[in-house]
């Protein structure tokens, strides 16, 4: 993507499962509602799937955000995986701020699979945020330093 | 724990009564009230009804005023003033957005917390026992129609007190008198509030329901808790109904031996005197 | 050295128009490793999937990559068709450039870069792609059928007749459900009874179906094809293999006034007692909470009375144990409890139509007992405060249903129905009384249901009146009912009183209690209001997302009785699909440990929600114990991944889902 | 990026007042639950679920012009018992507001205003309401000066009336309010 055009184009590496948000991204395709071009999704078997490492490696691979999203609480396909998750995110959310992340990099959410327009309105919303964020360098200040 | 009272307009004119009798019950059962100073008007629906801030602002002054002068918590005998303290402090401190230009308006600080503001029912139900105890003469015998009206209720998860639809609080508070609480319909229809001048048929004809109801279900009285209600159904009542209508506290006042003067007992357009005999 | 084949798929327009499929294909042949990229218009179409094969064989390519729609709808075709040519099917993976990418975005040359990467992403993800092969498990061919209304005897009856053994379990004395209650059925007003109790006799004698009642499940483990099932007997006091019901015992208990669930409180039973005359079995239990024996030892008169001796009042609750391969859940509903309220679930009552305070106020399944001719009253129908038939008589739609203040927002989707069936068999038995329905809409949507209903309306003189009531009071010994004619304007705003003798609530149909706790025993999952959820609402409507586990009837949402028995047989031909062959296959995604690393901190244990993780010890020669250590049960592990996040010491992986594959897939996001 | 989606740039009187209100009368599907139990309806030109209908189809006008906002007694019946939860009596206040503003107030509830404009007049001036005087300044502003004259001596001697009313010491703090309330939303 060209970053160097006037204005910022984020690039936000999403996580999503394949059971409900994964679905839901599918039913945005299949209902046409656009959304910005920025977001990649990797589909996973399940949110309790993403280890903290995944999201390090985004970071480092150039993501500028990158947003996690499953099944609704009690919802999940696996009945746990996404409370497993969301335990082990709160956690997590200290290492980031640790490791210079700002945690508004990392977004969550809950889409299921008929929410289609949900994860459209999404991705639209945190694009415009990343957007005002700016580009995220401070990673790699600390990988090298 | 200074418990800070605020009578509002009606108990300082055509609701003496209650004033009267809250003020003699408070001394009966030594619960001890001070008078919030300076209190203003809490806007009643006029305020909130065509100025939303003026209607938050109003009563945030005597909030803010009787946090100021170290009370802790606040007896608003009036239904209407109480639930306008109620909504008000509910609003500021759900949306913290507001509570700058109330405090603009009223040149105060709020409190930073939520000042608990209790209604006469509330002001009383902690004391049954108390009341029981204190019991000089029972009313037993007497049937009684407790009617809410609409502000005590509702809307039902601000005030967050009692039942919207079936409330049970007051007839409590009536049968540690002895009396016996009808079971009628009409316990949270509104009496037509603040069209006693403005649309006065509306009144007669919403008072005349209320009551007609409590009479068909045997009630020699109704008990009220609002100045509001009060004055509607005393004086907007239909020809040949006479049916006293009885403030909560003087009904309670009366059980627990205080002069029926000092419970201003005379005052009301309906009289009262026969059906308490 | 990895040689993968790029395809990417026009989808006719579908991607074509937003997506330079040309060009991806063309910058995909760059990628390291690929070694044949072409683009077609229709990949999926026979001609398409032949360019695959072809490919395959022609190039030898060790890993596919189709650029087209959704892997949720191709993958298998694909898959399929690799298989065909010889290459592991778990070779090939699809990059979605349509759902993903050429639908939800308008600009070409963006469209086009991302479809570049998202099929460089799964390029790099292929590359590490291992030949799987599908897990062979064998299958217990006996079903587990919980509840016994009519969902659950009907599957239970149909797997039965198609030659395979049924535990059906049942937590009521006798089997039939709500059914068994109803007085006559919409939309051919047969009786309820009459359908039903020959399929009750027939689900109790079935040679292949044991039936439990009084009993619940206690727990349940293993996975399709192999579930462990504990059953609790609750103890009914009365040996059901002496007893002969003969009825003697329920006779003389002098305990008579307690409240009859079958009858909804409107009749009274004894504490030893069968609930209804047609019960299956009809032996009795006895109800401990309400029998002088038990409460304060006195009485005994059931036993001494009982001629075969079946009474036992030292019987207590048995477990036994069964091996199943698939379960049918068949537990129903209840109505809404506009009684007490529901506040347990932070659902506030209907205050103003009077909680229940006023006897005359009445629920729907009240209604049907007093309708039905072995009810209390016989079929008459008489109000229950004074027993005098009714003159005006108002029902209410909607209560608790489409309403969000009250937290359920779902339409209950039967109460339209038998609203207009009530009306109109009030009607029939008091013939000079009106029936007034208050309702918001008609919802008839089935085969005659409309005409029911317009028969009810024109036929019978039922009053519809379009509004909600908003309140119930009481003048004299009448129920004033409150409401509005949306329809009519005007002085007055169309408001309505009505000065009623009886008012029939419909009150919303709820998930039985403790539904939630039978479902995280079956790990299956529920929606906000506890009905079960079906693993797709379209095209699996009976299956759960737990394998092997079926939905049948009123748990999984309000239906009527025609539906309930077509969701019960679509249960029992999944369930003999099932049991068709000696071993299932299942998709091979599940976790692997590697043993040598693995520390023996179970934390895995902990967050498997399938209890795969089974503990294995290790030893030395001489047999002393080295260590503890994770071993995932390939049978049981659904592959969720939550136990390989968890590991601290990086000892699980998930087939399919590999660390290594995903920090590829991000990698090639750069 | 040019993936905006086109909503239509204009909203809707009800998305307006959504808005603002936070109350959004979309969610209304006209039960009529509100009619039903409104004490007032009798009184109103439009029926409380017809005015959320006016709101729903863009007639602000009709709304605004109704006198039916002026005869709502603000009993909060309807809102506590509307299965949609739509705060109807919350949202009359909003359009009551509005009417003013916007000078559309129905004629027939001249009454109604005037006693609201005594009532908050009052409050003003003394940050009290001292009946007396307010009931008089009601009665010229409605010109309405006969209705009830055979109450007030009766009051007068049970001692409901008082001649001198109470106002509040600091007269200006109250003052204050009103003129910084005044411009408000
Ligand atoms: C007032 C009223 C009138 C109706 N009239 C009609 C009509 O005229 N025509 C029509 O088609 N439909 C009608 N219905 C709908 C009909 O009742 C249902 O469609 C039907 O009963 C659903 O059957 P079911 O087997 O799914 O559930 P149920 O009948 O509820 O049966 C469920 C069974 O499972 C048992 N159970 C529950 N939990 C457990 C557990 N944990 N373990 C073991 N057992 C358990 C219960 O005890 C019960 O026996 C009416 C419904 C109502 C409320
Ligand atoms: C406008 C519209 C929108 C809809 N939207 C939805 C929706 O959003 N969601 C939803 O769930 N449902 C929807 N439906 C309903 C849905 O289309 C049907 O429920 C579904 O298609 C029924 O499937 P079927 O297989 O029974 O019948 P059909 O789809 O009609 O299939 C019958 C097949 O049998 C063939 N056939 C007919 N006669 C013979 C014969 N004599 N010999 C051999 N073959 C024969 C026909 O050619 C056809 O291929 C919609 C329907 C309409 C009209
Ligand atoms: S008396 Fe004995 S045999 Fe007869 S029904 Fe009762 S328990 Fe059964
Ligand atoms: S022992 Fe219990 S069940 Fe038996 S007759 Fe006595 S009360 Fe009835
Ligand atoms: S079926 Fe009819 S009565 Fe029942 S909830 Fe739906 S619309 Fe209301
Ligand atoms: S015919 Fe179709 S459009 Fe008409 S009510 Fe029935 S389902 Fe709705
Ligand atoms: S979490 Fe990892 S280290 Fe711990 S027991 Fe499981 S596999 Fe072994
Ligand atoms: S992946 Fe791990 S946690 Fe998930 S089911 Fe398999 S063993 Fe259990
Ligand atoms: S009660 Fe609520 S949903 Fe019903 S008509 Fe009134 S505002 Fe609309
Ligand atoms: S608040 Fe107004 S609209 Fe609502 S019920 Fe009361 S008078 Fe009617």
């Amino acid at each position: 993507m060209a970053a160097t055009t006037a204005e910022f184009e984020p690039k936000i590496i999403a996580f999503v499962c394949n059971w409900c948000t994964y679905a839901g991204a599918d039913l945005a395709g299949t209902s046409r509602l656009k959304y910005p071009a920025n977001i990649r999704a990797i589909r996973l078997t399940c949110t309790g799937r993403i280890e903290p490492m995944f999201l390090l490696k985004a970071f480092q691979e150039g993501a500028d955000a990158v947003l996690v999203s499953g099944c609704h609480p009690g919802d999940c396909h696996y009945t746990s995986g996404n409370y497993h998750a969301r335990r082990r995110w709160t956690i997590f959310r200290k290492l980031l701020e640790f490791s210079g992340i700002d945690p508004r990099r990392v977004l969550f959410s809950w889409v299921s699979a008929a929410e289609g327009r949900k994860w459209s309105e999404l991705i639209d919303e945190i694009t415009a945020q990343v957007r005002e964020l700016g580009p995220f360098t401070s990673f790699e200040r600390i990988v090298k330093a | 724990m200074a418990t800070g009272y605020y009578p509002g307009c009606s108990l300082e004119g055509t609701a003496a009564e209650f004033d009267m009798s809250i003020r003699a019950l408070a001394e009966a059962l030594q619960l001890p009230l001070t008078e919030i100073e300076d209190w203003n008007c809490c806007g009643a629906s006029a305020a909130h009804q065509t100025n939303h801030l003026l209607g938050l602002a109003l009563p945030a002054r005597t909030i803010a005023l009787a946090a100021a002068q170290g009370m802790e918590e606040i007896v608003a005998p009036c239904a209407a003033c109480s639930n306008r303290l109620i909504a008000a402090q509910a609003e500021w401190l759900d949306n913290s957005g507001l509570r700058g230009d109330i405090e603009h308006a009223i040149g105060m600080p709020l409190p930073a917390g939520r000042l608990p503001i209790r209604n006469c029912i509330e002001f009383l139900l902690p004391h049954i026992e108390k009341i029981t105890a204190a019991l000089r003469k029972p009313l037993t015998g007497k049937k009684v129609a407790c009617y809410y009206g609409c502000l005590l209720v509702r809307p039902p998860k601000v005030v967050a007190f009692d039942d919207p639809e079936n409330p049970v609080t007051m007839e409590k508070v009536a049968a540690a008198t002895g009396a016996e609480a009808v079971d009628w319909g009409f316990r949270t229809e509104c009496c037509g509030a603040a069209f006693a001048m403005s649309s006065t048929a509306s009144v007669v004809r919403l008072c005349g329901r209320i009551l007609d109801n409590a009479r068909s279900e045997g009630a020699h009285m109704v008990i009220v808790a609002c100045p509001l209600c009060h004055a509607n159904l005393d004086m907007r009542q239909p020809k040949g109904m006479a049916m006293p209508i009885v403030y909560l506290s003087q009904l309670v006042g009366l059980a627990v031996g205080v002069a029926p003067k000092a419970l201003g007992l005379g005052k009301h357009i309906t009289p009262v005197a026969p059906a308490l005999a | 050295m990895a040689r993968i084949g790029v395809f990417v798929c026009w989808c006719g327009e579908n991607i074509g128009r937003t997506v330079d499929c040309p060009k991806v294909a063309a910058e995909a042949a760059e990628f390291p490793g690929v070694v044949h990229s072409v683009d077609y218009k229709y990949m999926c179409s026979d001609p398409g999937q032949g360019l695959v094969k072809e490919a395959i064989r022609e190039k030898k390519l060790t890993g596919v990559v189709v650029a087209a729609c959704s892997p949720r709808m191709h993958e298998s075709t694909f898959r399929r068709a690799c298989a065909e040519a010889g290459l592991n099917p778990f070779l090939c993976e699809m990059a979605n450039i349509r759902e993903h990418c050429s639908w939800v975005h308008e600009d070409r040359g963006e469209a086009t870069a991302k479809a570049v990467q998202l099929v460089r992403v799964m390029v790099e993800k292929v590359k590490r792609n291992e030949a799987l092969f599908p897990i062979k498990v064998p299958v217990t061919k006996r079903a587990l059928v919980i509840g016994g209304g009519i969902a659950g005897i009907q599957a239970a009856l149909d797997i039965a007749n198609g030659g395979k053994k049924v535990v059906l379990v049942e937590k009521e004395p006798s089997i039939g459900g709500h059914m068994a209650q109803l007085s006559e059925t919409f939309p051919t007003l047969d009786c309820s009874q009459c359908i039903l109790t020959p399929r009750m006799v027939e689900a109790a004698t079935h040679p292949n179906i044991t039936l439990h009642t009084y009993a619940e499940v206690e727990s349940v483990s293993g996975f399709i094809g192999n579930f462990d099932v504990k059953i609790r007997l609750k103890a009914r006091s009365v040996d059901i293999k002496k007893c002969t019901g003969c009825g003697l015992c329920a006779q003389k208990c002098p305990q008579k006034k307690i409240p009859s669930e079958f009858d909804e409180g409107l009749g009274m039973r004894t504490a030893i007692y069968t609930p209804f005359a047609q019960a299956v079995p009809n032996k009795p239990v006895i109800d401990r909470a309400h029998c002088t024996k038990f409460l304060n030892g006195k009485c005994g008169i059931c036993q001494k009375i009982c001629p075969v001796g079946a009474v036992d009042y030292t019987q207590e609750d048995t477990f036994i144990e069964e091996k199943v391969g698939a379960i049918v859940v068949a537990t129903g509903y209840r109505l809404y409890d506009f009684r007490n309220g529901e506040k347990d679930y932070g659902i506030e009552g209907y205050g103003e139509y009077g909680y229940g305070q006023y006897k005359d106020v009445i629920d729907g399944l009240q209604f049907e007992r007093l309708a039905s001719a072995s009810g209390p009253t016989g079929g008459e129908i008489l109000r229950p405060s004074d027993g005098k038939p009714p003159e005006k008589v108002v029902f209410i739609k909607c209560v608790g249903s489409r309403d969000c203040a009250k937290g359920l927002s779902y339409c209950s989707k039967i109460c339209c129905m038998y609203i207009a069936k009530h009306a109109m068999l009030y009607k029939h038995k008091v013939h000079h009384g009106t029936a007034y329905v208050f309702y918001m809409d008609i919802r008839a949507g089935g085969k005659s249901y409309d005409e029911f209903v317009r028969r009810a309306i024109e036929e019978d003189g039922a009053v519809y009146i379009r509004g909600r009531v908003s309140r119930i009071y009481k003048r004299g010994g009448k129920l004033v009912v409150v409401g509005a004619d949306t329809l009519l304007g005007g002085t007055g705003g169309g408001r309505v009183e009505i000065e009623a003798d009886l008012v029939v609530l419909a009150t919303a149909m709820r998930p039985q209690y403790g539904i939630e706790a039978l479902a995280q025993k079956l790990s299956i999952s529920y929606d906000e209001y506890g009905f079960l959820s079906e693993a797709h609402p379209k095209l699996r409507p009976v299956e759960t997302n737990t394998a092997g586990i079926f939905l049948a009837g009123a748990c999984q949402g309000a239906k009527d009785i025609p539906e309930a028995v077509g969701q019960a047989s679509g249960a029992a031909a999944k369930v003999l699909g099932l049991f068709s062959g000696d071993e299932l296959e299942r998709e091979p995604i599940v976790a692997h440990v590697n043993q040598s690393q693995c520390v023996g901190c179970f934390y895995c244990e902990q967050v498997c929600p399938y209890h795969a993780i089974e503990r294995e010890e290790k030893r030395d020669k001489a047999g002393n114990l080295i260590a503890r250590v994770a071993k995932v049960n390939a049978g049981l592990c659904q592959g969720c991944g939550a136990c390989v996040a968890t590991c601290r010491s990086n000892s699980i992986d998930l087939d399919g889902f590999s660390a290594e594959q995903v920090f590829s897939q991000i990698g090639g996001l750069k | 990026m040019s993936a905006q989606r086109k909503d239509s740039p204009e909203k809707t009187f009800a998305e307006q007042m959504a808005a603002e209100t936070g109350i959004d009368v979309r969610k209304c599907y006209q039960c009529g639950k509100c009619t039903a139990g409104c004490p007032m309806v009798p009184e109103m030109d439009y029926t409380p679920s017809q005015i959320m209908r006016l709101v729903q189809i863009g007639d602000r006008e009709a709304a605004l012009r109704s006198a039916t906002i002026w005869y709502c007694a603000s009993c909060l019946t309807c809102s506590t018992r509307c299965p949609q939860e739509v705060k109807i009596a919350e949202f009359m206040d909003a359009l009551r507001e509005r009417s003013l503003k916007a000078k559309k107030v129905n004629p027939r509830a001249r009454k109604i205003i005037a006693f609201v404009k005594s009532f908050l007049g009052g409050i003003r001036r003394a940050g009290r309401v001292h009946e007396i005087s307010m009931v008089m300044e009601y009665k010229t502003r409605a010109r309405d000066l006969f209705s009830d004259v055979l109450l007030a001596p009766v009051m007068f001697v049970k001692g409901k009336l008082k001649l001198l009313g109470k106002p509040v010491k600091d007269r200006q703090a109250v003052a204050r309010i009103f003129e910084r309330t005044a411009g408000a939303k």
